[in-house]
């Protein structure tokens, strides 16, 4: 940043014992240092209370914690009979299942280490994974998964045993290696009979200080890292997060997001833990909508493009309605965007608006939360990219709490917290409790917490150069505070370059307000080291289609669509909005976007162009899309491309297309008067 | 014993002893199978070109006969008008509201009921028997009228035949009955076998687009089929009429004509024809020998159990084809 | 726009089977439930009871009795009014017969006497389907109603050669009869209503009302199942004349007070058809709907008029409701050919998820 | 897949030189063939061949004029429907008869009405065993739901769902009745490729999972060759060849008839 000048925050009021890790536990948490022991007070306290749900077979099955106890120690003692020892690594792959999150407490009460990895990696990704964590066994869900595993079993020498959750589909399966979970529980209920007390045992002898589990980060570049997160780590993080939040046994949570992320973890393993509140399982990942409605949780995260996507199926279901319906929905919408923030912040109303308001929330507001699943909603959280304001703010003002987060893998999660009374769109809040921030010379965030990570597994070199010998970690991210003691994130440190002429570039700033458009799912902006800057951007199907079929405007793909005048004229006038923005800021003022050009496919994880949680990869596109970049640059009107795809079904093919580049409109930077 | 004889003996005895009366009995068991089977064609012209169960039939029966009435009455009133003119152009007239009708019911029920399933077409049916008793009570009363059988120049009186040594007697309506209903049976025939329109009627019974190929629209198909069965039911109840009164008890009595349906096949003019007479006869001949062992009155309900039991032996009716369930 | 499901999520099937899942609509039968049962019989006034209340309850069983059959079996019947003329001279031969045994067991009791006439008249759809069988039915309809006129022995020889409704009493109270008071009758109806609309309610979301509805959808693929569709059938004959039989008594019994063979004529057999149709085939609570649309309209063309100062004559009030009613069949058909159930449904799916359209 | 098939086993069903006619005319001469325990076994044939007359003539829906058939053990001249659900064979139909009314589910449960024992008495007031035996079968249809993953259509009319997924509906249907023998008209009649690709999957499944044995007719050469163990090919209501895929294939009478006819 400009004013690089070093700065340092912390949670004012935040206990020292948080930050030094002492035992005093917030009121309604249950006692203990590891996982293991905290599930055997939860059995002490409330045992016959429901831990877990899954949708499955039609209702909400349920776990009581004695239940959830019986299956971790049924399982914990099968993995001893095969022979799991302290420090040993066990692989879990699959979606959200109730078993999947048992064999974590089951490996750690053995004093093991848990590898979450996610499930919708594909076999080479899957495969570095479990080699480098040295993963002896792995826990798969079903058939899908133990055919990743059984392709790429031959490059995993230390892998021993596979053990799968449903039995479908496997019943032939005549691999010695490969066996039930309920193979598994039998081994172990056996084993118990001989040695009553042995799970008990090996879990008191747990420590906080022990490795929990290793989150793996997905890294925009080179190979994933593995973020080692001990006992003490994710348990004093939840700890005070829940409390700051005020979580209790009595709250429900969804868990839909994959488990190997490290926030599924800390929500619906490590505060559940904490708390005791009841982690609930969707059906299948096709129904996670319906069943977040029937569930209506009432501590949710979501990413922001999932926010963005509900937003967007708001408006186009409410393009369907009579005009009664929409005038009622419109007109209500003003007055929560009017008095929607203030009530929900506690902010003086004018009492009609208040009246308003509260006929808005019987008719258009209460419904309307209801419908999609968000009426219970005390505390909603979204992190992972900017979110975009009107979408922020469109939550917020029906009277949903959604605030934003900050943080990454290696801090478990949060840096930043926003409070229930102070929330910005454009900041992610002040410092969490028992957290330290500073903003280095070079405009980077760094911060020390109890959060703070271990280190990379067999990654010294990694963890020399992002952890200091005094805890310090440095998170890759530019940002400043604001005036109130807000953290804002502009973008990551070494992604802000420089235009030749001496402008700051922030890319990623300039991407998200491209994005915060309905209209516009992706972009990724060029500048560093050049004259003037020029984006590629990606259109999103559903929003353009819808707003093509409103005008008649026949397309046959997406590359069909992307390509219509129509649409880059849409798309320009995002753009030029865009600048108008940012030459209202003289720092800003120099990267408008000059051109453009609308790319012929969706950038896509699969081909690597995006990371699994949906990043932009700058190095490969870069490399991959050089002939375009060249040509925004070289001031030619188009550009042919051919572009290898890999479809669904593993076949690659080529696209061939030819790309219109266009130009936007630049603002003068607005100066003030005087 | 004595059950058993007066159930399957005695009857026939009767029959035998009165050679006379069994043929009065046959004749009006005929006379009264014509006039069912007059019902039941109207029915079968509708069901057969587009599948409709018009339960309506037994009113526009009592509907057209009022009209007719009514109108004459009308025309009458206007002044010095000779009865017969006036007899004439009432029936003209009538054939006219019939033809008002059938458009008004292809375009206010049938036209915005096209592809529901038949109960529903059945149902509004029903709807427009209600419309039709309500019309009909509110602009000519409830009470019953009499035919103005004589100003049509329909014979009167009767003739005996002398035969077994008794009398079997004719009545004149009868007989015009009986000639007038052949008639328009053989009308049909020919209008279905030899018009370009009648076999296209036959063809829409088919299949819908063999219609639409020979140049007519549906809604043209069902308009003349409900005219063509209001004219049907013109006549039925003139004839009906001519016998005893106009009134709405037609229309229950109209309700017997349904075992016809059952005994002929829905879609069988023929079946109709010799359905409406075997119902007729084994009424009549049902009521006279055997009623009176169960008190009388049996005419109500004898023509549905007639039917039933024909029923649960060839459940396709007597003309209809053998069906094979497909999967 | 009431409901708020979000966090009514269950966790067991019977939950999930339940009748009414949605806590609202709970609530919304509760209510029902409450003003059936206090806010009428404290409010209500005698014209209320007598002649809206009463009647329409009764009709509503019947229109269930044949929804039964009809709706939910795929069984067209005409022969409604028969079943409850069965009915009501059953319960008039068994109190007669047998005065001591309390009436309310009668009138149930000849809902079994009608059931087994029922199953006799159901005997030929054995081998008839469609309007084949509903003209059959007809058979009973008139030979019944011949056997109401012409079995003295039924009217216990009564001149009238009519039903004639004994007092009967339950301890003290007078259910039956000239000097039984509205109010009794109502609550007596009521209980038996709900009570067997609750039943009603169970066999329809069991296994035989699902092998009803298998029948009524695909017989055939029903039959290659392993259902058998006569016994099938002839339950559904039964269990659907047992309802009309009890309408019957109730009609006589804790109604009209009276009747003779006319009062269960075809015209009756149509009236509760009407029901079922105007209502919803195959829904419960179309019964209800189709009941206080046919048994309610003549009453509003009655007294609606009169009230707004524009007295008809009463003939031409009946004429008018023939041809209101004749009218509103052919348009409820054409709106919604799935009748007044189906209308609700809509505007109660409309309600959970307004305010989007779907 | 590693996975290995069950092997065959004993004769289940055997045909008997079965001939039926309509009213003079033929549908099916002289037919006679065997399907043994676990198999996957398909009729093939052109239009007209008699295939489908001879499902019926199976579960019992036709009465065949001679002939006889042999299902466990016990030879019959005729089948019976309900006798034959109630013996464990179940099937789907050419043209989807589903119960249109009904949710998936309710159609799922209706499967197993042969299963259930309460009264009409007991169900009225849903109470007790009634109450207790409709939950375990709802239980079991629950399985079934997610075994051919419906689960987001469980309550939806099934009036309402594409074609593919009332085919697949069908099939629950039919496996709600937990049967020894699976009798499939055309189930990928109509189908795009990933829609059969799934039909496929469902009934190897079923075969491998539960060892229902499966007999099958279909039009699509490539699927019959693919999942059967052993074919029979119709022809004008006579068997014109037999075997395991490779040899109906090579055989030149069922190329003449039918894999020379372009489809």
């Amino acid at each position: 940043m400009a004013e690089a000048a070093t700065q340092e925050h912390a949670q004012p009021g935040t206990p020292q014992h948080a930050l030094a890790g002492g035992g005093e536990i917030p009121p309604g948490q249950v006692a203990g240092d590891t996982f293991p022991k905290l599930l055997a007070e939860h059995v002490r306290l409330r045992g016959d209370r429901t831990a877990i749900r899954e949708k499955a077979f039609g209702i909400w099955q349920s776990w009581t914690w004695r239940q959830v106890q019986a299956e971790v120690t049924e399982m914990a003692a099968g993995l001893a009979v095969f022979g799991l020892q302290r420090g040993d690594k066990l692989a879990i792959v699959g979606d959200n299942r109730p078993q999947l999150y048992w064999t974590f407490a089951a490996v750690q009460s053995l004093g093991g280490i848990a590898v979450p990895v996610y499930q919708d990696a594909i076999a080479s990704e899957m495969a570095f994974v479990l080699d480098h964590a040295d993963a002896r066994f792995a826990v798969v869900e079903n058939q899908e998964q133990v055919d990743k595993l059984l392709a790429i079993m031959d490059r995993l020498p230390k892998l021993e045993r596979i053990f799968y959750s449903d039995p479908r589909g496997l019943r032939h399966y005549e691999q010695p290696f490969l066996l039930s979970l309920e193979r598994l529980k039998e081994e172990g209920r056996a084993f118990l009979a001989n040695h009553p007390g042995h799970v008990e045992t090996e879990a008191a002898a747990g420590r906080g200080s022990d490795i929990a589990v290793f989150c793996y980060t997905s890294g925009t570049t080179g190979n994933p890292k593995g973020v080692m997160l001990s006992h003490d780590n994710l348990i004093r993080s939840a700890r005070l997060s829940a409390a700051f939040d005020g979580l209790s046994d009595k709250d429900e949570i969804l868990a839909y997001l994959p488990m190997a992320w490290v926030g599924d973890h800390y929500f619906s393993y490590g505060q559940a833990f904490v708390t005791g509140f009841v982690v609930n399982c969707p059906e299948s990942s096709d129904t996670v909508m319906t069943d977040l409605k029937e569930l209506g949780p009432t501590y949710f995260f979501a990413p922001p493009r999932i926010f963005e996507t509900i937003l967007t199926q708001v408006m186009i279901r409410m393009e369907d309605a009579g005009w009664i319906k929409r005038r009622l929905f419109n007109y209500f919408l003003n007055v929560a965007r009017r008095a929607g923030l203030a009530i929900l912040e506690g902010r003086p109303v004018p009492p009609a608006d208040r009246l308003l308001y509260w006929l808005g929330e019987l008719l258009i507001y209460g419904p309307l939360k209801n419908t999609l699943g968000f009426s219970r909603i005390r505390v909603a959280y979204t992190a992972g990219e900017a979110i975009g304001p009107d979408i922020f703010d469109f939550f917020r003002s029906l009277g949903v709490n959604l605030k934003q987060l900050y943080g990454q893998t290696e801090s478990t999660v949060y840096i930043c917290l926003q409070t229930n009374d102070d929330v910005k769109a454009d900041t992610v809040g002040p410092p969490a409790p028992g957290v330290e921030i500073r903003i280095t010379e070079a405009g980077e965030v760094i911060y020390r917490s109890p959060g703070v990570f271990v280190g990379y597994y067999k990654n010294d070199e990694a963890t020399r150069s992002t952890k200091t010998e005094d805890g310090w970690v440095h998170t890759g991210d530019a940002g400043i505070f604001t005036k109130d003691g807000h953290l804002k994130i502009i973008d990551r440190a070494k992604d802000v370059g420089r235009l030749n002429g001496g402008s700051l570039f922030a890319p990623k700033y300039i991407e998200n307000k491209l994005k915060f458009f309905p209209y516009i799912s992706e972009a990724v902006a060029f500048g560093h080291g050049r004259d003037f800057v020029a984006c590629f951007i990606n259109i999103d199907l559903n929003a353009v289609g819808n707003w093509a079929e409103r005008r008649n405007l026949a397309y046959a793909s997406y590359t069909d669509l992307a390509g219509k005048p129509e649409v880059y004229e849409l798309i320009r006038g995002n753009i030029e909005q865009v600048n108008a923005d940012l030459a209202a800021d003289p720092a800003l003022a120099g990267s408008q976007v000059r051109r453009f050009l609308i790319l012929h496919k969706e950038l896509d994880a699969d081909d690597g162009e995006l990371t699994r949680t949906r990043k932009v990869r700058r190095g490969t596109i870069a490399e991959r899309y050089a002939k375009l970049i060249d040509a925004l640059y070289d001031g030619s009107r188009s550009v042919e491309i051919e572009a290898r795809v890999s479809f669904e079904d593993g076949r690659t093919g080529l696209i061939r297309a030819d790309l219109r580049i266009e130009d936007a409109k630049v603002f003068e930077t607005m100066r003030k008067a005087g | 014993m004595d059950l058993l004889y007066k159930i399957f003996l005695d009857p026939f005895v009767q029959m035998g002893a009165a050679p006379d009366l069994l043929l009065q009995t046959l004749w009006e068991g005929l006379v009264g199978g014509v006039l069912y089977a007059l019902i039941a064609l109207g029915f079968v012209l509708i069901f057969k070109a587009s599948g409709v169960f018009n339960f309506a039939q037994g009113i526009m029966v009592v509907f057209a006969g009022l009209t007719l009435v009514g109108l004459f009455g009308v025309i009458s009133g206007l002044g010095n008008v000779n009865e017969h003119v006036a007899a004439f152009a009432a029936l003209g007239l009538t054939v006219g509201v019939m033809f008002v009708l059938a458009v008004g019911i292809e375009r206010l029920v049938l036209r915005p009921l096209v592809n529901q399933p038949d109960i529903i077409l059945f149902m509004a049916t029903f709807g427009l028997t209600y419309v039709l008793i309500g019309v009909g009570e509110l602009i000519f009363g409830g009470e019953p009228k009499v035919m103005i059988t004589g100003e049509l120049f329909l014979p009167r009186g009767s003739t005996d035949w002398e035969v077994f040594g008794g009398f079997v007697s004719f009545q004149h309506i009868d007989l015009a009955a009986a000639i007038i209903a052949s008639l328009m049976v053989a009308g049909l025939a020919v209008f279905f076998s030899k018009t370009r329109i009648g076999r296209a009627l036959r063809a829409v019974a088919d299949s819908h687009k063999a219609a639409l190929s020979v140049g007519i629209s549906l809604e043209q198909i069902w308009v003349i089929v409900w005219f063509a069965s209001g004219l049907v039911a013109l006549v039925t109840g003139i004839m009906w009429a001519a016998r005893s009164d106009v009134s709405f008890a037609l229309q229950i009595i109209a309700l017997r004509a349904l075992p016809v349906l059952i005994l002929g096949g829905f879609t069988s003019i023929p079946g109709a024809i010799v359905g409406g007479l075997i119902i007729g006869v084994g009424e009549k001949l049902g009521e006279f020998y055997w009623g009176p062992l169960l008190g009388g009155g049996i005419e109500s309900w004898l023509a549905y159990f007639i039917a039933l039991v024909f029923l649960l032996f060839r459940p396709q009716g007597l003309f209809g084809e053998k069906i094979i369930e497909r999967v | 726009m009431f409901y708020r499901e979000a966090g009514q999520y269950k966790t067991s099937y019977v939950a999930d089977q339940a009748v009414f899942p949605i806590r609202q609509d709970r609530y919304g039968i509760a209510i029902i439930l409450l003003v059936a049962f206090v806010a009428i019989p404290f409010l209500g006034s005698t014209f209320l009871l007598q002649a809206v209340m009463i009647p329409f309850l009764i009709y509503s069983l019947a229109a269930i009795g044949l929804n039964l059959l009809t709706g939910y079996t795929g069984l067209l019947s005409l022969g409604t009014g028969a079943f409850m003329g069965v009915g009501a001279y059953a319960c008039y031969k068994l109190t007669s017969v047998f005065p001591e045994v309390n009436i309310l067991v009668w009138i149930i009791a000849s809902g079994f006497v009608a059931a087994a006439i029922g199953i006799l008249f159901g005997l030929p759809s054995l081998r008839i389907k469609g309007f084949y069988l509903a003209i059959a039915t007809l058979a009973a309809q008139f030979f019944l109603q011949w056997c109401f006129v012409r079995i003295p022995w039924l009217v216990n020889y009564n001149v009238s050669n009519a039903i004639e409704v004994p007092q009967r009493q339950l301890g003290e109270i007078i259910l039956t009869g000239p000097n039984s008071t509205p109010l009794t009758r109502y609550m007596v109806v009521l209980v038996i209503v709900v009570v067997m609309t609750w039943l009603a309610s169970n066999i329809v979301h069991g296994r035989i009302g699902r092998m009803w509805m298998a029948v009524r959808d695909q017989d055939i693929a029903a039959e290659l199942m392993g259902i058998r569709l006569l016994p099938t059938k002839l339950l559904a004959f039964a269990v659907s004349s047992f309802y009309c039989g009890v309408a019957g008594a109730m009609l006589v019994f804790l109604w009209y007070g009276g009747a003779e063979a006319d009062t269960f004529n075809i015209n009756q057999s149509f009236f509760v058809l009407f029901m079922i149709i105007i209502g919803g085939l195959g829904s419960l609570l179309g019964a209800y709907f189709g009941a206080a649309l046919i048994f309610g309209l003549p009453i509003l063309l009655r007294y609606v008029p009169a009230e707004l100062g524009l007295p008809l004559h009463s003939a031409t009030v009946e004429h008018l409701s023939f041809l209101v009613v004749g009218v509103l069949i052919i348009f409820f058909l054409i709106v919604e050919p799935h009748g007044l159930a189906r209308l609700w449904q809509i505007a109660k799916q409309k309600l959970r998820v307004w305010p989007f359209p779907y | 897949m590693s996975a290995k098939r069950r092997p065959p086993g004993e004769v289940l069903l055997k045909v008997e030189n079965i001939s039926l006619s309509f009213g003079g005319v033929r549908a099916l001469s002289d037919i006679s063939f065997e399907i043994r325990r676990h198999e996957v076994f398909s009729i093939i044939g052109p239009n007209g061949a008699g295939k489908s007359s001879m499902l019926n003539c199976i579960n019992g829906f036709y009465h065949p004029q001679g002939g006889s058939i042999t299902y466990k053990g016990r030879t019959r001249r005729q089948m019976r429907p309900h006798e034959v659900a109630s013996q464990g064979i179940a099937r789907t139909f050419q043209n989807i008869a589903l119960f249109r009314g009904m949710s998936t589910l309710d159609n799922i449960m209706t499967g197993r009405s042969l299963k259930m024992r309460a009264g009409l008495l007991a169900q009225a007031i849903r109470f007790g065993p009634a109450l207790k035996e409709e939950l375990e079968h709802r239980e079991f249809c629950e399985r079934i739901i997610d075994f051919l993953e419906i689960e987001s259509i469980r309550k939806v009319p099934v009036g309402r769902l594409p074609y593919g997924l009332q085919k697949r509906v069908e099939l629950g249907r039919a496996l709600a009745a937990e049967p020894e023998l699976l009798l499939l008209d055309e189930p990928m009649a109509g189908m795009n490729l990933e829609e059969k690709r799934d039909m496929c999957r469902f009934i190897l499944d079923v075969n491998d999972e539960f060892g229902t044995t499966i007999c099958m007719i279909e039009h699509d050469m490539g699927v019959v060759m693919d999942i059967s163990d052993r074919v029979v090919v119709l022809d004008y209501g006579r068997k014109i060849g037999e075997g395991q895929p490779e040899e109906v294939r090579s055989n030149q009478a069922v190329i003449d008839a039918y894999l020379g006819v372009q489809h």
